[in-house]
């Protein structure tokens, strides 16, 4: 393998596909840097499940509200036009499907959609926070993740071995070589680094990749770090 | 980002034939009068939409309103747990003559399988109904040795709804009383318009205040003085 | 039948037994006027159905407001530390025991505490309201009524012959003659007309009346209608 | 009427031996510190309330707050979403030597199971958990074609709570996103005390702004200037 892309390259070329006027849920960690490339022109609303909708960026450090955090417990701001809401309304708003999108990491997500993202085996102690509500109701489920795991193994897999964090869905997976649609319990390769052969590509990836029509080049600009 | 709609014909321009319509209101309450009235003129002047299902406590009350859409014709079937209020001949005919249909749910059952859809809850055990006719063909499931019946969620094609404050990204406030179904109708509608006495640009309402966050709100048109329902069904007032 | 309770009188038998504190719904209607014989010195918290917490009297006429309206459609008015919310979060407080007492009207208790007062038959257009929620949930369930029909026949029975609202729901019973209890699926008598005997009262009423220790006079004063 | 509470140790006086404690909160946002510790004063000086199952979305960071609960040995399990944010020590500690229980719940379930238990919701339905070790043992049902998990209510002996301003009739307000779970926790609690920053009379909240109405709550004691649990955490603050 050549190459593959940053974290911040995934998070941007995950931000180019949500639409003017969307209402977004970026899981805590990685997904968050999505929102620092929000295409210009575009007003997105982010949504976090401590009962904040339209919030904005960390305020610089030494003004921290700590009553005014998201959920990954990090000082944030609001923009015009915010509300809060209790507990209950705002996983209301991920489970009714009045998301737009919610963005996840992920351990494992296989051809049939199914995500592992919240525990790697029986060790330790187990968390789960608002992952298993995200996966349900978001009207997009996707996923931004490394291709493959650090020693090399792949992601993107036929069965979860990981405890699950839902079933069937995930719909959408951007990664550090490509971005591939799940559909009708099939990978469907999407986009494709440029210096990266399908085979390259199914040999790092863990259930057959499927094409329908053009795989299109996955180009993103330099970022950085 | 901006949902405001500019007249009243477009407010009500997408609701179809054969739709389930929430109205939001509890008697003349919150009632959103000027949309429905619009409504009224759309199918007056088109004969769409027809065959509607509506949803509110009530069945219509005078002869302006919800009852004057069922005088109209537009109304296959009410959705409510009283449709006896006040005044309720345009209901109380159609129904004697079997020219429309009633659902009769309590009213309780109403909010919380309202709120239910808007919260992606399918199905809930309520204790409310056990034992009476409206239990009638229900899966019933004790819990810590009570009996309780199971409700399914109430979703829509479309709200309509009466705020008093709201912004252009849909962030609605209420006045008074005129809260009732019409925080829980935003949730469980396919799609939600909104008429508000005042429209301001979003940072307008305090964030701790909004009582129906504009991701549940496709549409808002400000209607500056609005009428209140009660008030015209006291005046005599007729829409026709 | 020598005399009889007004119902301005049977609401003020009822009334006397509200707790100073409590949270109480009372049903459209005759239930109503029970809040007009509150005794003094006792802070008592009304809840209506449509969302208002802590309301007052009617306004002066001329003076409505007819976005403040209470269950029954009729204007009202708010107390200092009243509150809103909508038609879930007021059922909430009925389902979920948070009041301390409901008052209903009643066309047939029974003596397992079966309700009947939504509809006396099949003709006509049916309405339920919220009846059927307020027999469940709040702390105590009571009803107050004539003790018999217009035409003499028994409200207190032993079965419902019409349509129910809720089961085992009902615990006392204010009537024009008498209050009982509702206890193991049995009436007990705690008070009477002091004018009246027990076999006029038993004759009255469809079930066994039962007694535990002394019955009381039932003692209520002049008012005028 | 009048729900004051003069003194934070009467404000938790009658929590009890093995008390199903709700606390509100998020992290360190809208946490009842001062309640808290007041509960860590009364345990240290006469080993009561002990054997605690408590409620809260995480276990507990720092050495303060919840951390300092289970240092203190009062909490026997712990239901919430997330035991793994910044520096849970205290927890994890205690529960790999085994002396502590963990009932992991999904932090959407938390908190609907805590609104059922208020709003007299037996048990509902939800997507949430089906087809993950979550959801092991419970009920499953499909509802058009989707299969759902049966979900029961979650109620409390005793919460505590932090509001913002409140009334001596107990109505509350929260202050940004300190409201999360503190709402829910007052509707699922047989007993309710909240502290406010501001405690005013009847009337000194207008009352399309009572975010918790009176009737949820019991009592209501003043802290003014409350600390915030996040910031005491960062500056190395230990209640021991």
């Amino acid at each position: 393998m050549s190459s593959k892309l940053s974290n911040a390259q995934i998070a941007w070329r995950a931000a180019q596909d949500i639409e003017d006027g969307a209402y977004v849920n970026l899981g805590i960690g990685f997904p968050e840097m999505i929102a620092k490339f929000q295409p210009a022109g575009r007003h997105i609303t982010y949504h976090t499940e401590n009962g904040v909708l339209g919030f904005g960026k960390a305020p610089p450090q030494g003004e921290e509200d700590w009553d005014l955090i998201n959920a990954g417990k990090k000082a944030i701001t609001l923009k015009p036009g915010a509300s809060f809401f209790h507990h209950a309304d705002s996983f209301a708003m991920v489970r009714g499907g009045h998301l737009d999108l919610a963005v996840l990491g992920a351990y494992q997500v296989a051809q049939n959609g199914d995500l592992a993202n919240w525990r790697v085996g029986s060790k330790g102690v187990p968390a789960v926070g608002g992952a298993m509500d995200l996966v349900h109701g978001a009207k997009r489920v996707a996923v931004i993740t490394d291709h493959t795991t650090k020693d090399g193994k792949p992601k993107l897999v036929e069965r979860c071995t990981f405890p699950l964090t839902g079933v069937g869905c995930i719909t959408r997976v951007y990664t550090s070589l490509a971005v591939v649609d799940i559909e009708d319990g099939r990978f469907v390769l999407r986009e494709k680094l440029a210096g990266l052969s399908m085979d390259e590509l199914q040999s790092l990836t863990g259930a057959p990749l499927h094409t329908q029509g053009q795989v299109a080049d996955l180009i993103v600009p330099e970022i950085e770090q | 980002m901006d949902k405001t709609i500019a007249t009243l014909a477009e407010a009500v321009a997408d609701i179809e034939d054969n739709a389930v319509l929430m109205i939001g209101g509890f008697g003349g309450s919150g009632a959103p009068i000027e949309l429905i009235h619009a409504l009224i003129d759309r199918f007056k002047a088109t004969g769409s939409p027809g065959n509607l299902t509506v949803v509110n406590n009530n069945a219509g009350n005078g002869q302006i309103g919800i009852a004057a859409m069922i005088d109209a014709g537009m109304v296959r079937k009410m959705v409510c747990s009283f449709p006896r209020s006040s005044d309720p001949r345009a209901f109380t005919e159609k129904y004697l003559a079997g020219e429309i249909e009633l659902d009769l749910v309590p009213q309780g059952t109403l909010a919380e399988r309202i709120r239910a859809a808007g919260a992606g809850i399918p199905a809930f055990f309520t204790p409310t109904s056990y034992g009476t006719e409206l239990a009638e063909g229900k899966q019933i499931q004790e819990f810590d040795g009570r009996p309780y019946v199971l409700e399914r969620w109430l979703k829509a094609d479309f709200a309509i709804v009466k705020g008093e404050l709201g912004d252009t990204h849909g962030n609605l406030t209420y006045r008074l009383a005129g809260r009732n179904f019409n925080p829980l109708m935003c949730m469980a509608a396919a799609k939600v318009v909104a008429q508000v006495s005042t429209l301001t640009e979003p940072g307008g309402i305090d964030p701790e205040q909004v009582i129906t966050p504009g991701l549940f709100v496709d549409g808002v048109i400000e209607v500056p003085n609005p009428q209140q329902e009660e008030a015209l069904i006291r005046a005599g007032e007729v829409y026709a």
